[in-house]
């Protein structure tokens, strides 16, 4: 029951999540802005790390976890700096 | 004390972090010990001064608020967003003063406008003192200027000056 | 008995002299002359005194060991022949070195002209005395080479340098084939040795490779003599000084050719193709030599065809393949070294005295210089062949070899003509020569006043003319042995008999000889009128200048068309190269792949995860779109590679690899901020332009598409096989028994990094320290273009309205949009070096390590870079970078190195359990070390990267503000 | 699963190797990062494919061969990974100068 | 190193812990969705929050759930990812949303507060955002 | 393992990488110190390579030195192997790095940082590849070389440094993924990195794994081919190289042979003697290299062209030669790799000496630039000159003219014998019937004495035009120090010619090892590790 449960969940969380990923993806190729394209990637790592987090409880094994904890601890590094370029057209000054 | 220790709260929770991450064993608290306070002395380098905090009572009815919000604030995005009636709601920017200047409060004041759905932090004007944010669902303009200096601003007043 | 080890040293002997010449100082003439006199006179001596030992069929032979794997060896053997030759070379360049001493003016540079001389003397000796075929190439070379500088010894004049540069082309190519000819000879007899050459004749001449050595071999040889059609070089070759002349282009090197024919005579000849190729060109040179020899207003151009004509007579004889006609040629070649070097030397003498050369200036010198007149009309009899001269005596043994009947075939047909006709030709222009200098009217407008040399300018002459007497006069007692020993040891047990008599009765040589004098006085008669004013050059052929084709010839295939072709073979430009590297990949791929259709293992329908297919979708399509929006939409591009980059890490996950996901992360940040960095560099792209549509860019776009489309299906179709293909015994297995065991970790991955290959990863670090260096050293002189040297539009914007906002300071902008960020930021430092730690530490047990560690770390210095700005961080941290390179690789080196102290191979790792009070039990390799350094030197190389390319923001801030443009805060 | 990452290699490498046929040097940047990810991916896919066995060992004791996937290729990408990190930091770098001097970013450093 | 089968865990857990995950990634979903349907990027900016805040909490929430109940034992690491996310997230989108700003002003798109505007400007300009 | 001690194996890739390393804790300033570490660096490599040689060519036994790194059994475990021919390229690399390094202490290594710890990291990647028996051990070596002649190549800036620096970078990195591409279709089908453990998988493969496996060794083949320069890939190598500062260029004249090496290595390793990449492609590619290295160097107005032309000719005859797999011709070509690359390394610098006054472009304009470009160097105002050697012309002229008899292949030096030797074993004695590759034979030979020609013809051009043509001889500003490398190639070539009969030697006995795979494969696989070692052996 239990292993019943757990897995149609682990099913439909993947499949959402992967739904909302597929999402972000549109609105970057969308654009139509620059800003657009990064708040697309911001969300899209998001995703992701809740994506890896599932994936973590699916084969229910800690071993994933860093991945997804460097996602949400550096991830936004890279959108940041995308940001800062757009803001300033110079990452570091 | 304070060189050795320059931010003692701060040490603590990376100790906790890396308890967490590597579990809890006296091998580990040792280890956490150590690595938290060479940590600690790197944000020492950057010449980060502590915030000064006042009220620490007020914190976690603070935090207690916020969440609340959250969760409110969530649910109703969500049903915006998912019932077709998008008309009905209307956003907008939305301009306010602040008396708050501490930074520590202000970043506190843009982490919870943030991570409420509805509220996003465009600009802060530290001339003038002026915010301007962005709401979602924007029925009245001066509800959403009270609730943010009232129900937001003044407990981190409290807390940070 | 005669000591062998004496042939090394008359060959040396010249070289040696040579170098001390060259050591002189450039004026010291007598000094020269000396030196090289007593080398030639000493190396004279000696050759005589080995006389008695080659005398009759004698041979001496003295080897020095060289290369034996390639059976070369510096054997050296002189024979009667060689001795000849040997005698001739020493003799006459002594000679000549007297000669020279009074020929060479003061202002020319002796010291050159004496190192070349000697060291020319030197490579004719060892060619004459090789007894080892590659050993004779060698020195054949030497000698093409020696004349050439010696050709070009006043290289101030263009005719010089071209003369020198044809001659040493021709005769230098010709060495080649030669090599090439004695190569197969070699195969043929299996050894280069002369002595098995020389016994192998009938094998070699019977081997299928037989023509094609010959071929190789008489394009040397014809070459070097300078035979049809090969001969244009000799009389541009007339640029050199007359002494050089006198020697290579009479006695030395022309004889070259023909001594190599005559060597070889014994193995080669007797063959049709022998007959009609030596036959051909030697029948032909001796008639167009003699011919254009006439028409030559030039002295020394008239001698150099002369030469070239009597050399054509020599090989005609070599041709004919009798015994006799052999003896005839050895003969002919001393008769012809003597008279022709002294007639060099007198042209010498009246182009010294007289200051020119040319003929129709030239007349009625017999009053002025009656001594040297004398002489010369005597070598020119000679030359002549007048009876009573050793000229004579050679010639009437030619005309007979030419009436014999040697290979029934056109060729021996016509011999006994071309003979007379050419020695017709030759009265004449030997007549022409004495009557058009010496007689005639009293010279008018000479450069100089004509008078005879000093006297010992002409004694070689002297010496040289009483030679041609008295072989003239009583050969059988002169020149008989020597001549003997040299034929005996060509022919050996062919010895014919043959007299040396000068009167051999009324006979048909005899008549053809009369023929040949009156015709040729008669021609003269005729012609004498015309020549006194003709131009250069004989009639008909005056048009075909061999100098002119040649140069042509050169021009254009060494320079226009290689030009050319490089231009269709070679490119500049980097697409096509790429295209090439593509395509040679696909076609590899292809070829190795060729017929393995049998063997491909059955498409087997894996478990397909969906959600890993959606996430492929997606990767697969930000891919796609990357490359669409690549060259306008860059920020686009870069934003949706970063997603592949994404989903890439989350299937290292899915599969498996929490490790690579770890690094490909963090990686993956880093380059974005790295290509982010470089992005403000690069200029503008803008849309307006519209991509060009015409025909052939849209070819190209099609192309490329196709080569891309092939490539990734073979990447993909090779992958899935691969995938599908049974695992073969994997080394891994071997890593995840030991791992633990004996690596004492158990995050197998990151023990296979620092331990089981820990070297592959000590490389790799090197790599990132050399990237990292390099980008320092090349943004150490970074120079911007104009269009990006300025603050970027964005900046000078704000700047500018803060500037005219009443309440606001220039920058404020900045520091209100940091002034949050820059915070959490800031307390993000403590927590990312704390994280930074625990990837360190945990990396030998799970996912992690000091790579993954130091990336991170690297990430914490650029986060604070982000907030606060270069100049605000470094003023708080005092990072150097390039130490913690340094330090990093020191680290890992000696940690490997550790091992050496305990007698273990670089890298052993150490590791055990150590207790330590509170912690309990914590392993401690030595692997973990070598990780500290992998972390210090990434921190380093990342950092040092990074903050590189940060600062020429801020150097170009600090250029402008010097400039006066106020930048904003840095 | 083989199909999706073999589909995938395919087509990073078709989208690389046209970026690395253009003629803007940053195309060139793009397209060898997308090659170096299809690159990583193909050797990593000769360990073949395994879900949920990572090579992280279970503690001491006997080891299951079978139970873990193949940790070489693995290291061998990590190599690889950092490798053409630090080749592309180089020749983001080199363009960037070239850009500089010669004033133009198009790969033979002038137009056409 | 946590390792546990579908199998140990407790049905309780498995329902309450599969509730908060689905509720997590749930919200994700919306929020994504908001992320394409809104028309402009200033209402785009709060799509992801959903993400952030509760999609995550929700997710963590779950997982820890589940983890702790099958390994019989605290495991509450998947609270760093709910605290940095939360602390990072504003970073970004603070300065994306600043950023947009900007751009939108000096390239004067209508619909934004001019620059340094005073109240009555930004509800003119709230009151044509609404019409 | 005889007189040499047990870890001198390795000693050629640490030596120069802790010299590199150190280097990095002096700031530019102090020059003499970095150059003092590199010379001494390079001497100890001399040393080490020279006792390495000693040590497996005069006692046969062992064939070569086995090093296994951490001490891991053998087929598992990265391992160095110093055989004749890798001893040989390590006492080259060494004998050429030294003029390179004296010859930059003039000038070069002020123009830019980091050039000695540049120059070690590169002798690190050379030696490297040269000793290691690791297929992706020697991907790694091979990038660190690359990484390194990417900083070197672009040492001293300039436009057509950085214009054809940039074409070199793409064109390898291209060259480098095909590189690993093939190590891992070979790792997919054999399960193994070492090349002896391949070697011995190699003939028992069934299904898939056999044309994977040719799949791999063909990409490898492409990839070392491309470093070699073989036509149509070579186009960027003539840009760059011509570009290249002088002693750097030098010593690309070694990078060009790894390649060569590699393929040779790899080639003779596996089964099938040669055929393994395909013997009649790398003939067929050697000769067109060689006719197109001929007519480039026609084509060529430039000297520094025209010696980067001469890289591609020896690059092709190279080929051509191994394209013919016997014995005697591998020796042949090993010797011509000899006399090559050293004339060519020499050649390079000369012609730099000479075009200097021609052209002060490039190098001087880079001085320039560095010491008055920025703020920061300019240190760089005073930098002093050495003494001026007197009758430079004449030196250089010599020197010209010797080089130019190694380049063409005329007698009497090393030139000359080494397309003696490839021909002999290919035609002359000892080349058995000629029926077995008869038109191969004959083709190499045809192209061996074109090109010569062509060197003849294409170097008397430039010689006559640079020191006859010009009415008032011009006289270079040529300093000791510049001119002492160029002398000491000479001398080394002018040995090598004395010495070939030893040399030849030593060379067939390199050439029998490696057309006898048995050997390497038994030494390696049996190589002992040192006990005791966990898991028993004490
Ligand atoms: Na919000
Ligand atoms: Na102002």
């Amino acid at each position: 029951m239990n292993v019943l449960i757990l897995s149609v969940t682990l099913w439909i969380v993947q499949a959402a999540l992967a739904l909302a990923m597929c999402l972000c993806v549109y609105r970057m190729v969308r654009g139509p802005r620059a800003q657009d394209r990064i708040l697309a990637l911001d969300s899209l790592y998001v995703c992701a790390m809740l994506v890896l987090l599932s994936f973590g409880v699916r084969t229910g094994s800690t071993i994933y976890f860093e991945v997804a904890l460097i996602i949400g601890m550096l991830g936004f590094v890279a959108t940041v700096s995308l940001a800062k370029f757009l803001m300033r057209g110079e990452v570091i000054e | 004390m304070t060189r050795l220790l320059p931010y003692p709260i701060l040490t603590a929770c990376l100790a906790l972090m890396w308890l967490l991450l590597a579990g809890f064993t006296s091998g580990q608290l040792v280890l956490a010990v150590l690595v938290s306070i060479g940590a600690a002395r790197a944000l020492k380098a950057l010449g980060e001064v502590s915030p000064p905090v006042k009220r620490w009572i007020r914190i976690a009815e603070f935090t207690g608020i916020v969440l609340y919000d959250i969760l409110r604030s969530n649910i109703a995005v969500a049903f915006i967003l998912i019932s077709g009636q998008r008309r009905a709601s209307k956003s907008g920017f939305v301009t306010m003063p602040l008396k708050l200047r501490n930074p520590a409060g202000l970043a506190t004041l843009a982490v919870v406008l943030t991570s409420t759905p509805g509220t996003a932090w465009l600009d802060y004007n530290s001339a003038r003192g002026e915010l301007l944010i962005h709401v979602f669902d924007l029925v009245d303009e001066q509800v959403w200027v009270d609730q943010i200096l009232n129900r937001y601003e003044k407990p981190l007043l409290e807390i940070f000056e | 008995m005669w000591y062998s080890g004496l042939l090394a040293v008359i060959v040396a002997l010249p070289f040696a002299g040579a170098v001390l010449a060259a050591l002189l100082s450039s004026n010291a003439r007598n000094a020269e002359a000396w030196l090289a006199g007593t080398v030639a006179a000493s190396a004279l001596a000696i050759t005589i005194t080995a006389f008695p030992h080659v005398s009759n069929g004698g041979v001496i032979r003295h080897t020095i060991e060289w290369v034996p794997a390639l059976g070369l060896s510096l054997t050296f053997r002189m024979d009667g022949f060689a001795w000849l030759f040997s005698t001739m070379i020493t003799g006459i360049g002594l000679l000549v070195v007297i000669y020279a001493r009074y020929y060479m003016s003061p202002k020319d540079p002796v010291a050159r002209f004496y190192a070349f001389f000697l060291a020319f003397m030197g490579a004719m000796q060892g060619l004459v005395l090789s007894g080892n075929l590659i050993m004779l190439a060698i020195f054949w070379e030497l000698t093409s080479i020696f004349s050439f500088l010696l050709i070009g010894y006043w290289h101030h004049n263009q005719a010089a340098r071209d003369g020198a540069r044809m001659a040493l082309t021709i005769t230098g190519t010709g060495g080649l084939c030669l090599l090439l000819g004695f190569i197969l000879i070699g195969q043929m007899v299996g050894s280069y040795d002369l002595d098995v050459v020389l016994a192998s004749g009938d094998l070699i001449r019977s081997h299928d490779l037989y023509l094609p050595a010959l071929v190789l071999i008489l394009a040397g040889t014809l070459t070097k003599s300078a035979q049809f059609p090969f001969h244009f070089w000799l009389p541009n070759a007339m640029a050199a000084p007359t002494p050089v002349s006198a020697y290579l282009h009479s006695a030395t090197m022309v004889k070259a050719g023909v001594f190599l024919l005559t060597r070889f005579w014994p193995v080669l000849s007797g063959t049709p193709e022998w007959f009609t190729l030596v036959g051909l060109a030697g029948l032909s040179t001796l008639l167009l030599g003699a011919y254009f020899a006439i028409f030559q207003q030039d002295m020394k151009g008239l001698l150099a065809y002369s030469t070239i004509s009597h050399l054509g007579l020599i090989t005609a004889l070599l041709s004919f393949g009798s015994p006799l006609a052999a003896v005839a040629a050895i003969f002919h070649m001393v008769n012809h070294a003597t008279f022709k070097a002294s007639l060099f030397m007198a042209a010498g003498i009246i182009d010294h005295e007289a200051g020119t050369r040319d003929m129709r200036r030239l007349s009625g010198l017999f009053s002025a210089m009656p001594i040297t007149a004398t002489l010369a009309m005597v070598a020119s009899a000679a030359m002549a062949g007048v009876p009573l001269l050793n000229g004579f005596l050679s010639k009437e043994m030619f005309f007979a070899e030419a009436i014999e009947e040697h290979q029934r075939s056109l060729l021996d047909g016509v011999a006994p003509y071309v003979a007379t006709v050419a020695s017709a030709f030759a009265v004449t222009y030997s007549v022409r020569f004495i009557h058009t200098v010496f007689f005639g009217p009293k010279p008018t407008d000479l450069p100089k006043e004509p008078h005879e040399p000093p006297s010992w300018m002409r004694r070689p002459i002297e010496l040289l003319v009483i030679l041609c007497l008295v072989v003239g006069t009583i050969p059988a007692l002169s020149i008989g042995p020597l001549l003997h020993a040299a034929v005996i040891s060509v022919l050996g047990d062919r010895t014919p008999y043959y007299s040396l008599s000068i009167w051999h009765g009324f006979n048909i040589p005899l008549l053809m000889s009369f023929i040949a004098l009156s015709g040729g006085c008669v021609l003269y008669w005729l012609l004498r009128n015309y020549l006194k004013t003709c131009e250069e050059g004989p009639p008909y052929f005056r048009r075909i200048k061999g100098q002119r084709i040649f140069d042509k010839v050169l021009v254009t295939v060494s320079w226009r068309w290689a030009r050319w072709l490089e231009g269709v073979l070679a490119t500049r430009r980097l697409q096509p190269q790429m295209r090439l590297l593509v395509a040679a990949a696909v076609g590899a791929g292809v070829w190795a792949m060729w017929g393995a259709s049998s063997v491909l293992p059955q498409l087997t329908a894996h478990g397909l995860d969906p959600v890993l297919g959606v996430l492929w979708a997606i990767g697969a399509f930000c891919a796609v779109s990357a490359a669409y929006q690549a060259k306008y939409h860059r920020l686009a591009a870069l934003i949706l590679m970063g997603a592949t980059g994404l989903v890439t890490c989350m299937s290292f996950v899915w599969l498996s690899a929490p490790d690579l996901a770890v690094t490909q992360l963090l990686v993956e940040i880093v380059t974005t901020v790295l290509i982010l960095l470089g992005l403000r560099w690069l200029p503008k792209r803008d849309e307006s332009i519209p991509p060009k549509f015409d025909y052939a860019s849209r070819f190209r776009r099609h192309r490329d598409f196709a080569l891309a489309l092939a490539a990734g299906m073979g990447a993909a179709v090779l992958a899935y096989f691969m995938m599908l293909t049974p695992v073969p015994k994997s080394v891994g297995d071997f890593y995840l028994q030991r791992a633990y065991s004996e690596g004492g970790g158990t995050n197998v991955v990151n023990v296979i990094l620092v331990d089981f290959r820990g070297f592959d990863t000590m490389g790799e670090i090197v790599v990132l320290a050399i990237v990292a260096l390099t980008v320092f050293a090349l943004l150490r002189r970074f120079r911007p273009a104009e269009d990006s040297a300025q603050l970027p539009y964005q900046q000078r914007e704000q700047n500018e309205q803060d500037s005219v906002a009443q309440d606001r300071e220039v920058g404020e902008t900045l520091q209100d949009y940091l002034l949050v960020p820059s915070i959490i930021m800031r307390w993000m430092f403590p927590v990312v070096v704390l994280f930074s730690a625990y990837l360190f530490i945990r990396g030998h047990d799970l996912p992690g390590g000091g790579f993954a560690a130091g990336v991170t770390m690297a990430i914490g210095f650029l986060l604070q870079y982000l907030a606060g700005g270069t100049r605000w961080v470094e003023d708080r941290l005092r990072i150097l970078p390039i130490r913690w390179i340094g330090v990093g690789l020191i680290v890992a080196a000696m940690t490997g190195m550790g091992s050496f102290l305990f007698g273990y191979p670089f890298l052993t790792s150490y590791f055990q359990y150590t207790e330590i009070p509170f912690i309990g039990k914590v392993p401690t390799a030595s692997a973990l070390l070598f990780d500290l350094g992998v972390f210090s030197l990434v921190v380093g190389a990342t950092v040092l990267m990074l903050i590189a390319i940060a600062h020429q923001s801020l150097r170009l801030r600090t250029r402008s503000s010097r400039g006066g443009v106020e930048g904003g805060q840095g | 699963m083989e199909l999706v990452i073999a589909a995938a290699i395919g087509i990073l490498t078709a989208s690389g190797i046209w970026l690395i046929l253009r003629s803007r040097t940053y195309q060139l940047v793009i397209g060898f990062a997308l090659l170096a990810y299809a690159v990583n991916l193909f050797i990593f896919s000769m360990g073949r494919l395994r879900v949920n066995a990572p090579p992280v060992l279970n503690g001491s004791g006997p080891v299951d061969v079978t139970a873990y996937t193949d940790p070489l290729p693995q290291a061998l990408v990590l190599t690889a990974i950092v490798i053409s990190f630090a080749t592309t930091a180089l020749f983001l770098v080199v363009l960037i100068v070239s850009r500089g001097i010669t004033g133009s970013d198009h790969v033979d450093g002038r137009e056409g | 190193m946590i390792t546990f089968s579908h199998a140990d865990v407790p049905l309780w857990a498995a329902i309450v812990g599969s509730a908060f995950l689905l509720i997590g990634a749930g919200l994700t979903l919306i929020g994504t969705f908001g992320l394409v349907r809104l028309p402009t990027f200033y209402e785009r900016i709060h799509a992801p929050t959903l993400g952030t805040s509760w999609g995550t909490a929700g997710m963590v929430m779950g997982s820890t759930i589940i983890f702790t109940a099958a390994s019989a034992r605290p495991v509450f690491h998947e609270i760093l990812i709910g605290i940095f996310v939360t602390v990072t997230t504003p970073v970004t989108l603070m300065m994306l949303g600043r950023s947009a700003l900007y751009r939108d002003r000096s390239e004067l798109n209508p619909g934004v507060p001019p620059k340094g505007a005073d109240f009555s400007a930004t509800e003119q300009d709230a009151a044509e955002t609404r019409s | 393992m005889s007189f040499a001690p047990v870890h001198m194996t390795i000693a050629p890739i640490l030596i120069p990488l802790i010299a590199g390393a150190l280097m990095l804790f002096f700031d530019e300033r102090e020059r003499r110190l970095k150059t003092v570490l590199s010379i001494g660096s390079i001497f100890s490599l001399l040393g080490v390579a020279t006792s390495l040689l000693m040590t497996v060519h005069l006692n046969g036994e062992p064939l070569a030195l086995v090093y296994l790194l951490g001490n891991w059994p053998a087929p598992v475990a990265i391992n160095l192997v110093a055989d004749r021919l890798a001893s040989v390229m390590l006492v080259l690399t060494a004998a050429l790095a030294f003029p390179a390094i004296l010859y930059a202490m003039e000038r070069w290594d002020k123009v830019g940082p980091h050039f000695h710890s540049l120059f070690q990291f590169l002798l690190v990647g050379l030696n490297g590849a040269f000793l290691t028996g690791d297929l992706f051990n020697l991907f790694v070596f091979f990038e660190v070389m690359l990484a390194a002649s990417y900083g070197l190549v672009l040492h001293g800036g300039g436009p057509q440094r950085v214009r054809s620096g940039l074409h070199y970078i793409a064109v390898n990195l291209g060259a480098s993924l095909i590189f690993l591409v093939g190590i891992a279709m070979v790792f997919g089908a054999t399960g193994s990195l070492n090349m002896a453990e391949i070697a011995l998988r190699a003939e028992s493969l069934e299904g898939f794994a056999r044309p994977a496996l040719h799949v791999g060794l063909a990409m490898l083949g492409l990839a070392f081919l491309i470093k070699a320069g073989m036509w149509p890939l070579c186009h960027w190598l003539v840009p760059a190289y011509s570009a290249a500062a002088g002693p750097v260029a030098a010593v690309f004249a070694m990078l060009s042979k790894v390649g060569i090496y590699s393929l040779l290595r790899l080639a003779l390793l596996l089964p099938g003697d040669g055929a393994a990449f395909g013997s009649r492609v790398i003939f067929i590619g050697g000769a067109v290299t060689l006719a197109f290295a001929s007519i480039g160097l026609l084509a060529s107005q430039s000297m520094k062209r025209a010696s980067a032309y001469f890289i591609l000719m020896s690059s092709g005859t190279l080929l051509a030669a191994f394209g013919i797999s016997v014995p005697g011709g591998t020796a042949g070509a090993l010797f011509y790799l000899l006399s090559s690359t050293l004339a060519v390394s020499a050649f390079f610098m000369l012609v730099e000496l000479l075009e200097r006054e021609q052209d002060a472009a490039s190098g001087i304009l880079a001085v320039t630039q560095e010491a008055y470009g920025d703020g920061e160097e300019v240190e760089e105002e005073n930098q002093e000159v050495g003494q001026v050697m007197p009758s430079a012309l004449a030196v250089l002229g010599v020197g010209f003219a010797l080089l130019a008899l190694v380049l063409i292949g005329l007698p009497p030096l090393s030139g000359f014998l080494a397309k003696l030797a490839i021909l002999t074993a290919v035609l002359g004695p000892g080349a058995g019937d000629l029926g077995a590759l008869g038109a191969r034979r004959t083709v190499l030979a045809i192209l061996l004495l074109v090109s010569g020609l062509v060197a003849l013809v294409a170097l008397s051009r430039m010689g006559i035009r640079t020191f006859w043509a010009p009415v008032e001889p011009f006289s270079p500003r040529v300093t000791v120090v510049e001119a002492a490398p160029i002398l000491i190639l000479l001398a080394m070539l002018v040995a090598l010619a004395l010495m070939a009969g030893p040399v030849m030697n030593l060379l067939l006995a390199a050439a029998e090892d490696l057309h006898h795979p048995a050997r390497y494969l038994s030494a390696v696989l049996g190589a002992e590790r040192v006990p005791p070692y966990a898991g028993g052996g004490q």
